[in-house]
């Protein structure tokens, strides 16, 4: 436990994980960077200039036995203004191999890692951040991006003769908020898109006969599960909203399904989003943009066919439907929640439980060798375990963080619902894995 | 002590002496360059008086080509599909021409037929140079890298003079030179639409960012550097018997492609192998 | 009809000149290539001079690039990182070699230092050459089109011959030659990960598909038209001093940028301009 008595992600990881097994955990985190706003402002609004945006991508993955079993891919926005301040949690993509030893709960696990980053301070990311623009002070002794080869290798001949080597003084190019003004009472905010799929990170692994896929309507409702397991922990029931759409049926039936109190607990579900807007108000003003997330490709789709400013949030949820990258009669799920918290988040990652990358590009790197391996057969998941333990140790002398279950085991009972389906993640989006194209 | 500094020593000059090589390979890159079009200019007259006799040949490459069609306004075609020649000149052919011409400064001629009571017969050459211009934009990393600059805030581009062709009258309303009220909104639509036609590239300079046709340099280097020399694979391309055989090279067919499964354990390793070929593909 | 005749037999000699065309090209490429290389031979021996002086080179250059990390293990780094010196030659530069050289052949020679009880000091080269290859599969749309064939069915491909080099102690079971047990599950498992580490590169041939380090052939081309010729370029952009701003490579954004909404009627046109921009940049 932390010193102010919040666990720290081993423990909360160990209470869900069965007794008796060991596991190892990557877990990296982007560098944070500034970032445009996450719903496009009307071109009126004020707030614009004082609002700082920033965006961190946390990717985990759970290791058994040598293998990768899970991984989670999560951004985290902070929006700071003069009115409030915003922590959005968007789930962008879950998935298993199917290739674990061992059954294990991995709704239990995904909302493990959904309250651990609900618990973490937002201060924890504003040490550092990466401006959207950069200073540009023509410091003609530094190297950048700009600076051509030639110049670069000039300032590195001067260097040599200065020794010893002088620190470069970069602290001017980042942006560092040690307070976050106004109101730091934070609205948490979590968002994810359902649709399934055959995988999500682990590339190939729907070929994994022992992997379970679920279809649109089991994945909707394993995800309400968890949501609304994090709505009742972790949010004050006074001061939360929860919210579920499911673009192409209506709302009664909606709430009939999937809000009729069987499968969540909180009253504060209701039909709609988070993010505001009546059927009739223009739809670019209340979706957000996220990355790899159908709805914003929608949406720069519309300003592409230059409909962007004619398409009112109930044209726009229809037609969503009817959008090629889903497959008829797919169903497909908005859910979101906004509130306070039970408890401030104020926890801080130990060095043990994460690895804060330098850069995205380092992130993507070592990202890779997980997500951009082939699953297809349990090959993949030894070699992307390897992989990864090796380059943290050459490069950076680190470790995967090992934790040992602590779960007793239960007796199941049969149940009825088809939310307690084994072992199955499937999760939000599909992505279409792009090769690169060979070196001309 | 005295061992150490001849190492670093060593390697000040070591850097120095890259730093040479850099400016050094230019001159390489621009004799290699001068080389090579000095080959293309009979290659290319050759090649051109064959292309002359193929009907439509200019009209198929052109209305093929998504690259192209990514630049200019649908109704364009109509005026493309009219261009019955296309000819690319490097300047430094031209034997008058300054021993300092940039190798990859070229003009683009083209020769358009004639649609009665819309457009008459014309011929129109715009001509392209490499030039140094000041940088406007404060640096980021939102800029499309990768630009040798000297110092920050020069580079070189593309940049070109705005050459008279005489516009359709069907585009009439849109062409901005006829146009007289620029301030009302319907004025200033039918500006900007004049502007961003074929007919307005002809007036970009690269001058004026966001004043003038949009990419206007990207829509020059594409016929110079891809439709002009690969005209005749382009035209081939669009002759394939099969009409789904008409491919663009970056169809990404990766999600179309049978998997490649491996084979259960006790058979050969092929399927093993080939599952690592993916791996090597990251995105 | 005989005019039609005429018309016909003019397209004709046009299709058939410009088959001839096709030939001729490819011969001018290669005087280009030959040219180009006959001129980069000095210049790069005087570049690699320079190289040789500035210490850990290689290991940052191949330690930063993405590209060639996708091909090897990261344990193999523990090796590269051990590379002293990398050299790539084309062998038109022999003056012994025959004049029918593909100019396209090259050798690439790594230089190793060693590890204590691991892994011998060795320097190793590998050559790599053009050869027409029997193509085994249907020819289809999905062949990454683009070879010139003779005939449908033999294609030009790079090969290879298997070259040795003593592995990594630390390897020792799944070294290829080592494994004597090829049949068990345990078995097969080593030597695949042995054939799929930068040590079983050096066995790629080109002529076993599947059974061999998967696209060999690729890392091979990475090298020797890459890393080799920009390696000066990738060493100073691991130099910058901020971090973040390492490499060059594509950053694929778009999913970020904000969206430019058109301005609403009355205000400048630039706002206009730059919305199409968006256009263009289609992906």
């Amino acid at each position: 436990m932390s010193l102010n008595g919040t666990h720290t992600l081993d423990e909360l990881l160990a209470s869900v994980l069965p007794r008796g097994h060991d596991f190892e955990l990557l877990h990296l985190q982007d560098e944070p960077a500034q970032t445009h706003d996450i719903v496009t402002p009307m071109p009126t609004t004020q707030e614009r200039a004082d609002t700082l945006t920033v965006k961190i991508q946390h990717f985990f993955t759970l290791f058994h036995n040598k293998k990768a079993v899970f991984a989670l891919e999560i951004y985290v926005y902070l929006t700071l203004s003069s009115l409030h301040n915003t922590k959005l949690i968007f789930v962008s993509k879950a998935d298993t191999s199917g290739y674990c030893d061992i059954k294990l709960r991995m709704g239990d696990i995904t909302k493990v890692f959904l309250q651990y980053l609900i618990s973490v301070d937002p201060l924890h990311y504003l040490r550092k951040v990466k401006p959207l623009r950069r200073v540009n002070d023509h410091d003609e002794s530094l190297i950048r991006k700009g600076t051509s080869v030639e110049r670069s290798l000039r300032i590195l001949a001067v260097r040599v003769d200065l020794s010893p080597h002088p620190c470069q003084n970069t602290d001017k190019f980042y942006i560092t908020r040690n307070d976050v003004g106004g109101d730091t009472n934070w609205v948490t905010k979590i968002c994810l898109f359902t649709r399934p799929a055959d995988d999500y990170l682990f590339i190939g692994s729907s070929k994994n006969a022992k992997k379970h896929k679920l279809n649109g309507d089991q994945l909707l409702k394993w995800w309400m599960k968890i949501i609304d397991g994090l709505v009742c922990t972790d949010f004050d029931p006074n001061n939360v909203s929860a919210r579920l759409r499911v673009p192409g049926e209506d709302t009664g039936r909606v709430s009939r399904t999937y809000l009729n109190g069987d499968l969540t607990q909180s009253n504060n579900w209701q039909v709609g989003d988070i993010f505001g807007g009546t059927g009739n108000d223009l739809a670019v003003f209340h979706v957000p943009l996220f990355p790899d997330d159908p709805k914003s490709r929608f949406i720069r789709h519309l300003v592409q066919e230059n409909r962007i400013m004619k398409t009112n949030l109930k044209t726009y949820w229809m037609e969503l439907q009817e959008r090629q990258e889903f497959k008829l009669s797919v169903i497909v799920s908005v859910i979101g929640v906004e509130g306070h918290t039970k408890k401030i988040p104020d926890y801080l990652p130990n060095d043990r439980e994460i690895f804060i990358c330098s850069s995205r590009r380092q992130f993507r790197y070592i990202r890779s060798y997980v997500a951009g391996e082939e699953y297809d057969n349990e090959e993949g998941t030894l070699e992307s375990y390897v992989n990864v333990r090796d380059y943290l140790e050459l490069r950076y002398s680190k470790k995967l963080l090992k934790l040992s279950g602590t779960r007793e085991p239960e007796i199941r009972k049969p149940v009825v619902a088809s939310t307690t389906k084994r072992s199955a993640i499937p999760v939000t989006l599909l992505q279409p894995r792009k090769k690169a194209k060979p070196a001309k | 002590l005295r061992l150490l500094t001849t190492i670093l020593y060593s390697n000040r000059d070591a850097f120095l002496g890259l730093a040479d090589c850099e400016v050094e390979i230019e001159t390489i890159d621009n004799d290699v360059e001068r080389f090579k079009l000095n080959k293309l200019k009979p290659f290319y007259e050759k090649r051109d008086k064959y292309i002359d006799n193929i009907d439509d040949f200019w009209k198929v490459v052109l209305s093929q080509n998504t690259d192209f069609a990514n630049y200019i306004r649908a109704s364009d075609f109509k005026y493309v599909d009219n261009i019955t020649k296309v000819v690319v000149k490097w300047l430094i052919w031209d034997e008058n021409s300054n021993a300092d011409i940039n190798v990859r400064d070229f003009s683009i001629t083209f020769h358009f037929k004639g649609i009665e009571h819309d457009f008459p017969e014309q011929s129109i050459t715009k001509v392209f140079k490499m030039t140094k211009m000041q940088s406007n934009k404060d640096f980021d990393d939102d800029d499309e890298a990768g630009e040798d600059n000297e110092t920050i805030g020069v580079e070189e581009v593309l940049t070109s003079e705005p050459v008279d062709i005489e516009w359709p009258q069907s585009y009439e309303s849109i062409n901005p030179s006829l146009i007289e009220d620029k301030r009302s909104p319907q004025g200033k639509k039918n500006y900007r639409q004049g502007m961003k036609s074929f007919f307005g590239w002809f007036k970009w300079t690269g001058k004026k960012p966001g004043k003038e046709f949009p990419h206007g340099e990207d829509l020059a280097s594409l016929l110079c550097d891809d439709i002009y020399p690969y005209c005749v694979k382009y035209y081939t391309e669009a002759q394939r018997d099969l009409e789904d055989e008409y491919s663009d090279s970056e169809d990404d067919n990766s999600d179309e492609e049978p998997l490649d499964l491996p084979k259960p354990e006790g058979e050969d390793e092929d399927g093993e192998s080939d599952k690592l070929a993916s791996k090597k593909r990251r995105v």
